[in-house]
């Protein structure tokens, strides 16, 4: 049967069959433990994921708010300098906004050095241009190369080499994390594959009596899948349950602790995990289904 | 029915189409050869026994006989059909028209005792009210009724035994195969059994006994016209009037 | 030995220190009493069957016989020493001293039936050499030197039921009880394993059979002081003269 | 029998008993699966519990770098107040050292606002003292009102308000760490206990067998103890071989990467996961041995 025909013939079928599959054993206890422990796995993996997602967004953005052009010049130059930047600036590809800096802005930069009584004025501090990249971001080196022949004292830092390894890290740790969404699917796969295979091992004397009075191998693998995928669904659904609960659990996402608080779903992503009981489910049904099979084959 | 026996040691009864036909088979589980050269017809409405010494192949010739074994060389084939070319699939149909009563009698051990004898039914989707009004009388007549509900690790040896034969003939097949089906029972039960089976005969069915109770073949060959089928030294035989 | 036949059907066997005493023993699996003010008394060296009709409690009252269930009501003590203040190792030390044939007969599965048969030496840790030619003249009695090396599953029924008596007697034990151990056994087979016993009972073992069949009954008693316990309405008689 | 007696007794006891318990099955398969994939998690969870420790560590310390007293005053007094304040904070406890920066140094910190072109001379800017913290780190409220008392231009910025969260945030990580740790530990302790009843429970026909001819229910334990012991083990060295292969593969702790790319381990603490088949062991034992007594104890 194909699987799509076994699928169909699954959920229309005949619930009688099921029955003649003993209901208890520790294998359902392994099956519903395993699929659980997975369940609860996946949805930290998957809030780590998530997590580290926004993480990378944020890092992404905040490093880009922080490219600057820095324009020193003899007062008199300064403003007009400042003008012609930012007139550059807005018809560079890849820079969303730029913004010249006040002074107040400028002494707040400057306070954790000066104190907070500097007077500005008196300074020959430079004009800081804030640059706001969108897309891909700018040529930085195609910029630097106007500016100097148009600005000769604005200088570029763009903070590229800064920016690059921390939105690596939190690109390779979203990719950890999608990773180990990976592996706890094939793990939950694999368990259940064993559970099944135990399950009918231990049942050979069922399959050998259905067998005798003229049952196919469709109708006793049926049984079988029915109990494993549904098993794997309640399990699945419970170790949700928990993943979810713990996760509700961990401290509100706090400005200073960072990363590892911001770790709980937000808004609509509370709705992912959901996905992880059919999810299961279907993991469970297609791993009994291939042990069924399998073991039935091989079978006298 | 005329008989001839050959001088190979094969049985031949003559007549149209046996449902059971076994030819020139031969069969070994790996080492040296347990039957050899066996042919057996199974006409029809006939009745026979089997025996032979412990371990001489009885079960394993049965085995063949429903094809839960595959002869290793020669050709079985069950209602016209050659046992080689069938499918798994094939072959479950096949075992809706032949009831078996294993030497050890397994069951579905978390389904009741009636439950069990109804499963062939269960199996092939016929359970019906009808069938269950003929479930209530052949759970009577084994004697099985004060134990209809229990689960099968809760009978005795010789209920086990009335219980297989009983799911080997709910489903009314066309041939009903019985191993050692009254080793456990006592006398007069196994004579009632028996009438179970002679009845069964007289409709037209098919009976194959494998038996090691001598008391028990003579017993039916006053009542039906049964032959006696003998395995030794891996050849099947004839036996003769002495039984 | 004298024998008083008591009116309320108990069997006594007057004589000192029974190995396997009951009294006024009843036992139910839950329902109504199977079994009701059994009293039973082996002594040492005697030798009886255990007759009745199919589900009577034969193998009920020998699972009683060596502590496998416990009486309802009234006393058991197996070697002087009551069931009930046995701990489980105390019970196991008893089995040492029981060997029993059950009536489906089990094994260990993966093990050889050589090494099944010598599985009461290996638990008992007296795995030795000179046990080791006991167990081969033993096997070959038991006609099962061909199969010494096959595992169980590979037996025919009546080779199993060899295997476990073989397995039951290994250990040279006090007393033998055994539940049909000739149900799936050709009658030459099961006069010869009859006579190992007669042999054990001659060197002062103990034995009790469960069966159905009266022909072995007979036979037996042309050779050996035997007496026939019939089990009937939920007691135990003593059978007469008419077998 | 006591814990201590049955591992001994285990440990030195007799081969053979192992004999009897089927030796193969799709338990055996379940068993070291679950201890190899526990044992894996394990090693990434000690790696984690380990690298936040590291990194709580380093948050700390270079946190605590970076406490610093601004010392504003008019160009005269400058010298003397920055030396009062040296010697105020010697002699204050919870500081392990004070150092006035020198004019290099604080052009370097101004650069990123002024280019690297500054004349520090020429400016107003206050000199500013590093302390570099011991032990619990110094009473800040204590020292803000000596300084105010001897040295009026000095300006204390303690950090404490930076560092908090992010040092519990450390904490918190490494508490994940070792709580999942023990959550991994238990999950299987619990699979290792299902299997090994799905195995009694699918040996009753081995157990009656050996008690119907004398088996002590101590010798029938033994023998499924030992091959459920053996298998944990097992599983979890090929667990910590594949965690311990995985980390080694993960890229080096990378400057610029932060805390994801330090979640190798260092130096010997490589051989921490060694400790982790022993205990898979024991707990395989000790799951088995409950499993066993009850399981035995339950059949009739
Ligand atoms: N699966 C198997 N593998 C190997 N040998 C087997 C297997 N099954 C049976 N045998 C051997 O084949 C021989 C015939 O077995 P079979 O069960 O057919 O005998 P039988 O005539 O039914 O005997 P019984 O009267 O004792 O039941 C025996 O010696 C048995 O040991
Ligand atoms: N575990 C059990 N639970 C409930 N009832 C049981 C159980 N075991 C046996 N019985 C019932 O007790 C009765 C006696 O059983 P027992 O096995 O002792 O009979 P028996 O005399 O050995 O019969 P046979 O000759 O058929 O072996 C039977 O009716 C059986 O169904
Ligand atoms: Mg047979
Ligand atoms: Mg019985």
């Amino acid at each position: 049967m194909s699987l799509r025909a076994s699928l169909v013939h699954f959920i229309a079928g005949d619930p009688q069959a099921a029955r003649v599959v003993p209901p208890t054993g520790f294998t359902v206890w392994l099956t519903l433990f395993s699929a659980a422990a997975m369940a609860f796995l996946a949805v930290f993996a998957l809030a780590l994921s998530l997590a580290t997602g926004r993480l990378a967004e944020r890092w992404g953005s905040e490093l880009a708010r922080s490219s600057t052009v820095r324009i020193s010049a003899p007062a008199g130059q300064m403003a007009a300098q400042t003008e012609t930047a930012l007139k550059l600036l807005k018809t560079t590809k890849g820079v969303a906004r730029a913004r010249a800096l006040d002074a107040d802005e400028q002494s707040a930069l400057l306070e954790p050095w000066f104190g907070p009584g500097l007077a500005i004025d008196a300074l020959p501090i430079p004009q800081l241009i804030e640059i706001i990249e969108e897309g891909e971001g700018f040529d930085a080196m195609g910029l630097r190369l106007r500016l100097a022949a148009e600005v000769p004292g604005a200088v570029l830092d763009d903070h590229t080499r800064w920016r690059r390894p921390l939105v690596q890290a939190a690109a390779r740790l979203r990719l950890l994390g999608w990773l180990s969404l990976l592996l706890i699917g094939g793990a939950t796969a694999a368990m259940i594959t064993l559970a099944a295979k135990a399950a009918l091992a231990a049942n050979a004397q069922v399959i050998s009596v259905l067998r005798l009075v003229g049952a196919r191998d469709s109708y006793i693998a049926r049984a079988f899948m029915r109990r494993f995928t549904w098993r794997s669904f309640i399990g699945a659904v419970l170790g949700v349950a928990l993943g979810c609960g713990a996760i509700a659990m961990l401290p509100a996402a706090d400005p200073g602790g960072g990363f590892l608080t911001g770790l709980g779903f937000q808004g609509l992503h509370w709705l992912i995990p959901l996905i992880i009981p059919p999810l299961a489910a279907f993991a469970g049904f297609v791993a009994t289904r291939g042990a069924a099979r399998k073991t039935l084959k091989e079978m006298p | 029915m005329p008989l001839v026996r050959h001088s190979k040691a094969e049985i031949v009864v003559f007549g149209e189409r046996p449902v059971i036909n076994l030819e020139n088979v031969a069969y070994s589980y790996g080492g040296g050869e347990l039957l050899s050269d066996i042919t057996l017809k199974l006409q029809p409405g006939s009745f026979h026994f089997l025996t032979g010494p412990s371990g001489s192949g009885k079960t394993t010739l049965m085995k063949l006989c429903y094809g839960a074994l595959t002869a290793t060389s020669g050709q079985v084939t069950l209602f016209e059909e050659d046992v080689r070319g069938m499918s798994r699939d094939d072959l479950a149909l096949i075992r809706r028209r032949i009831g078996v009563v294993h030497q050890d009698c397994q069951f579905l051990d978390h389904l009741s005792v009636a439950e069990n004898i109804s499963l062939p039914l269960m199996v092939s989707g016929r359970d019906d009210l009808k069938q269950s009004a003929n479930l209530k009388e052949l759970i009577n007549w084994v004697g099985l009724s004060p134990r209809a509900g229990a689960l099968p690790p809760e009978l005795s040896g010789g209920e086990r035994q009335r219980a297989a034969l009983a799911r080997a003939v709910i489903m009314s097949p066309d041939v009903v195969l019985a191993d050692e089906p009254t080793g456990n029972i006592d006398w007069e039960m196994s004579q009632r059994l028996l009438r179970l089976l002679i009845e069964l005969n007289q409709m037209g069915r098919t009976i194959l006994i494998a038996t090691h109770d001598l008391a028990l073949i003579r017993a039916v060959k006053t009542q039906v016209q049964a032959r006696v089928l003998r395995i030794s030294k891996r050849r099947l035989h004839l036996a003769g009037a002495d039984l």
